[in-house]
């Protein structure tokens, strides 16, 4: 059952992240999976009050496999159209094989 | 000449109450660069277990209360949460460097309310003996909600008509997510167990006496945070500085005055007008900043926040809170 | 009538207890959407500082208590135990629109224990003054581990009926995951510490009085977990539901009746008959799941967690600890 | 000293982690990495009785190396037939270039 | 504005992180990504005293994107070197497109 | 003979009391592959807890204390800390199978302090009613650091003989890493608290009431880790369990003598010839690893950490604090 899938990749500010789901699960996507991220950009905006001491990871990193690269595509415009004017943010793309999945 | 001396006395004695000692303590280690850590898990429960208890005790006290007691205080709450961020848009969001969105965001932040400095001030009060309506810290939404809601009403009034836009800004939403922040939420839940429930024992069991301790814990992780977001603000201009280090005390003062007036009229405690003026002169540090970035997203993060953690806590715990109970001693002879 | 009367005033006033009270208080204020959180890391360690807690009071009852005394009551337990399971695998199994082993599986949690159900039970008891044997919550693994342990073999005799297969089910591994698991794991060390070293200044100084104010902790995150479970069980069978708001209290009663025997055959006193009856209603919530997972695969987590958490414990709390206490109140005149 | 080699992301349920690392330790591979990850996909059952509340990241996503796509695709197989029927989970692979290992 | 680029991808120990992201931040590279790890090489010496019992993400994982694949390499030759004979670590490549970033 | 019988009737006692008895419970639910977990967040903050009591303790003390009482026993502080290293040096590290860099490592490891054991020193103390100079445990960084030092500027030495490379040794950034790390941080925090402000009713009302528990909760966390630990040691040399299980003995012993000339000559305290004693037995868990790694990269940490934490603190813990208090009662007649 393997199959050439599109995997997006987002890393963004955390507080963006009940949005940025509501964006993926209205989307043709099958599912995401996100992880807690730290780093440095070029914009480096910190969103939240939240101590920057104790809380090393204010970023999230989303990833969505996609069996169509254009869904990917698409979830990467609308998130960067609605949010990376004003928040700090990155997106790309990465060919991937699908080995075993519930749906995709 | 002698008040003056003995005011003076006072305020140096508050460096070695441990509130601000472990404030101080906290930038002076960070400034060292020292590797201690207070992991992110303990910062939120300590603010979740103190804004629970100064909820828990405002909600058991409100059942005692006369409610029109608190209907001036909060009326006054309202007014300055506005008046800080009207102040805000026609002095710092106009001087040059400082771009109106950002001005008008870190105005926002000023006029909304920092849970943290609050239990500071009530530690240190409890540590002096000073009485207050245990119900006053219920007045920080009355505060809060209406100098964010105003900050972001003002903002789209600028871009409105800076760009000729026309979204309309619903109120609603603003209110809803003020209110369901984290250090909103535990002390409303607070005020609620309190008032409906039965919650002396765990409360005098549990919450209040690791009170103290908590709060210095978390002086400390603020110490340490006032020192790194300094850096971010050196990055902007440096009105944000000099607005900072001056408005928490121009707007407790302002509110020391309208708690002045209530205690005439109402006869407000001494305390409570203490705990006005501390609660407008503090910057919101938790759930301020996400509402804002959601409201006026354009306006940078680095300088409100650097603003408000940088220096305005620093300035509104260090010298406000020692300020306000030195006026109160002088005025009232508490 | 008069103690009908009294035994529903008895009832409404534990909602105000501060264990309900935070229980509900959770589950309101994440049905308002609140983002109070309570870090995962904080919630692990509650729960180990409860059943440490509990552990090493039990320890050091045992070493007081006559060993014969618990024969019964620990009898009566694997009893229970195994009942759960039955009754469930001829009742909620069998309904239409439950998978087999799903009802199996779900029977299986029923039966298991709920360390933070038995922490608040006992925190109850305290308040009111209610005596019990406080080696009592050793009887939690003789439920426990049998429940678990008949669910996964009822679930495999299952399958190897329905699909021929006839892969034999190891016992042990189910006891040792069980044993290992991080509640029990807490329980029983806490028991043998009690047992053979002297934890008492440590017991008095730090577990013990945190014990009351780290439970009502627990029963916030508890009652925001139950209302995101609810969701989860809604996407399942009604039939889960019901189960779960009613198997809590039969299997609760039932075990009231068995602990009543033991009273009158061996003075089990009418607290142990309580925190027995508490012990039979609550359904496991951190011990029970990864073990059904294993034990039984196939069987879907969405409903037994669901039922368990989503509306078990609720039940388990809210309406069966005061209704065992109102019952022994009526019962044996304490 | 670079390489072609073969990335298989596996992502699942944390109890499985036990379990997948045996599987691992068993296998050719040299190595991997595990990071906690949370996520959404069309199974989702969620695994343990753990709250879901306090605990945001109840999935962890593997990543093993491998010189040879065959093993990575091995333990793919392995890991899906096991487990996939019953727990929620995707596999993928990846081409990579090592550039730095102590061992591969 | 999508355009092919560099990942480098670098898992070691969470002792080096202070070293490496200064390393990173005297590069031509515009920005990193961190993330929490843990894992199992061939060397797997541990760095900290901190209790491997509770601490189960002792590694730490960093991407680097650039859009010159050179001055991936480079960065990873500066790391290995200067790190990988006494410390546990792992470095490879991976190509990707870059659909969204502040700057690259 | 009848000393004698009383000293292992004592060193046995210790085994029941909470800080031996939570030891060795984490040791033996780890190995039961219990899944029992006390998160990450927890340990740090529980460190930081014990530290910070310990370093306020210490500052308030040390306000009241003669300075000149402190110079002896600061100075056979930083003597221990080199003499700990040179021996280790000249036997550990040149036994075969022993890399040198690898023996070098381990002995600065073993010089170097650990807090955990220092407070759990402390806490049996406390409970013994053994008083002690409170500002003991300001000699913490006085044998720490120096030992550091010498190991990293010994094993330059050794490589600069083997490989004739040159690179000289900077003694600054090794103490600056030392006193950065969280350990030495929060206890020196701790101190200039205690010493410059008055953290008094903070102390009395939350870091010193939580000391004996926290410690109980870092004895299961160092229990648990030594087990695991265990197994790394496993794959070097047998050597290094052989110095782990004696060298903290040794090291403990030569304090203990040089603490005893200190009671003679400057009327050091019973208690604090045991603190030195503990102290200097003790080895680094916390800051020393770090430390090394950067300062002799090429040494193999499974090698010193697994013998430190594995075997060397369960030893300086279980059988040297009982042992130096059993030494101080015969000796001092306490
Ligand atoms: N070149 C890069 N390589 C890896 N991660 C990056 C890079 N640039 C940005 N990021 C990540 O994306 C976040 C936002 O970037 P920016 O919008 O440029 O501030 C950063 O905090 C990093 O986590
Ligand atoms: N399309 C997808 N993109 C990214 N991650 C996914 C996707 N589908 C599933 N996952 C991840 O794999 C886990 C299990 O998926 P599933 O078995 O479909 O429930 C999810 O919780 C996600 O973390
Ligand atoms: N083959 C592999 N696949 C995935 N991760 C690896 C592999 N080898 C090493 N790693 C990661 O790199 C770290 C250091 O590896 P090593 O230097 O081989 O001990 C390990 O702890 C893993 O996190
Ligand atoms: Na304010
Ligand atoms: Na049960
Ligand atoms: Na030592």
């Amino acid at each position: 059952m393997a199959q050439q899938a599109s995997k997006l990749v987002v890393i963004t500010e955390k507080v963006l992240l009940r949005d940025i789901v509501k964006i993926l699960e209205a989307s043709a996507a099958t599912g995401y999976t996100v992880m807690a991220a730290g780093g440095k950009g070029s914009r480096n905006t910190r969103s939240s009050g939240q101590p920057a001491v104790s809380d090393t990871f204010s970023n999230i990193k989303l990833e969505i496999i996609t069996a169509s690269e254009d869904v990917a595509r698409e979830i990467a415009t609308k998130i960067a159209e609605k949010y990376f004017d004003n928040f700090s943010g990155i997106a790309y793309l990465d060919e991937i094989e699908v080995l075993y999945a519930h749906k995709l | 000449m002698e008040a003056l001396l003995e005011f003076f006395t006072r305020f140096l004695t508050q460096f070695q109450s441990p509130t601000l000692a472990f404030l101080i303590g906290g930038i002076v280690i960070a400034a060292l660069g020292s590797k201690l850590e207070i992991p992110d898990a303990i910062y939120k429960f300590v603010v979740f277990m103190l804004l629970m208890r100064v909820g828990l005790d405002g909600g058991m006290s409100i059942r005692e209360a006369n409610l029109a007691d608190m209907l001036l205080p909060a009326f006054f709450a309202v007014l300055i949460g506005i008046i800080i961020v009207f102040i805000g848009r026609f002095t710092l969001a106009l001087l040059p460097g400082v771009r109106t969105e950002d001005g008008i965001a870190t105005a926002g932040l000023f006029g909304a309310v920092s849970g943290s400095t609050m239990a500071a001030a009530i530690v240190v009060m409890e540590n002096e003996g000073i009485v207050y309506e245990h119900w006053a810290p219920a007045l920080y939404p009355f505060m809060d909600i209406p100098a964010l809601v105003v900050a972001i009403v003002l903002a789209n009034l600028y871009f409105k008509r800076r760009d000729g836009s026309s979204e309309k800004v619903m109120i609603w939403p603003i209110v809803k997510e003020s209110l369901q922040g984290s250090a909103l939420s535990a002390l409303l839940l607070g005020i609620a167990l309190g008032l409906f429930t039965q919650p002396g024992n765990v409360f005098e069991g549990f919450y209040d006496p690791l009170f103290k301790g908590l709060l210095s814990v978390l002086m400390l992780v603020m110490g340490m945070e006032a020192y790194t977001r300094l850096n971010e603000l050196r990055r902007v201009a440096h009105w944000y500085a000099v607005y900072a280090a001056i408005a928490p005390l121009v707007h407790g003062l302002i509110a020391f005055g309208l708690g002045y007036i209530a205690h005439v009229l109402t006869g407000f405690s001494p305390g409570g007008v203490v705990l006005l003026a501390v609660i407008a002169g503090s910057s919101s540090d938790i759930s301020g900043p996400p509402t804002l970035r959601a409201g006026i997203p354009s306006a940078n993060p680095s300088a409100y926040v650097g603003a408000s953690t940088g220096v305005g806590t620093p300035v509104a715990i260090a010298i406000g809170i020692p300020l306000y109970i030195g006026l109160a001693q002088a005025v009232f002879g508490i």
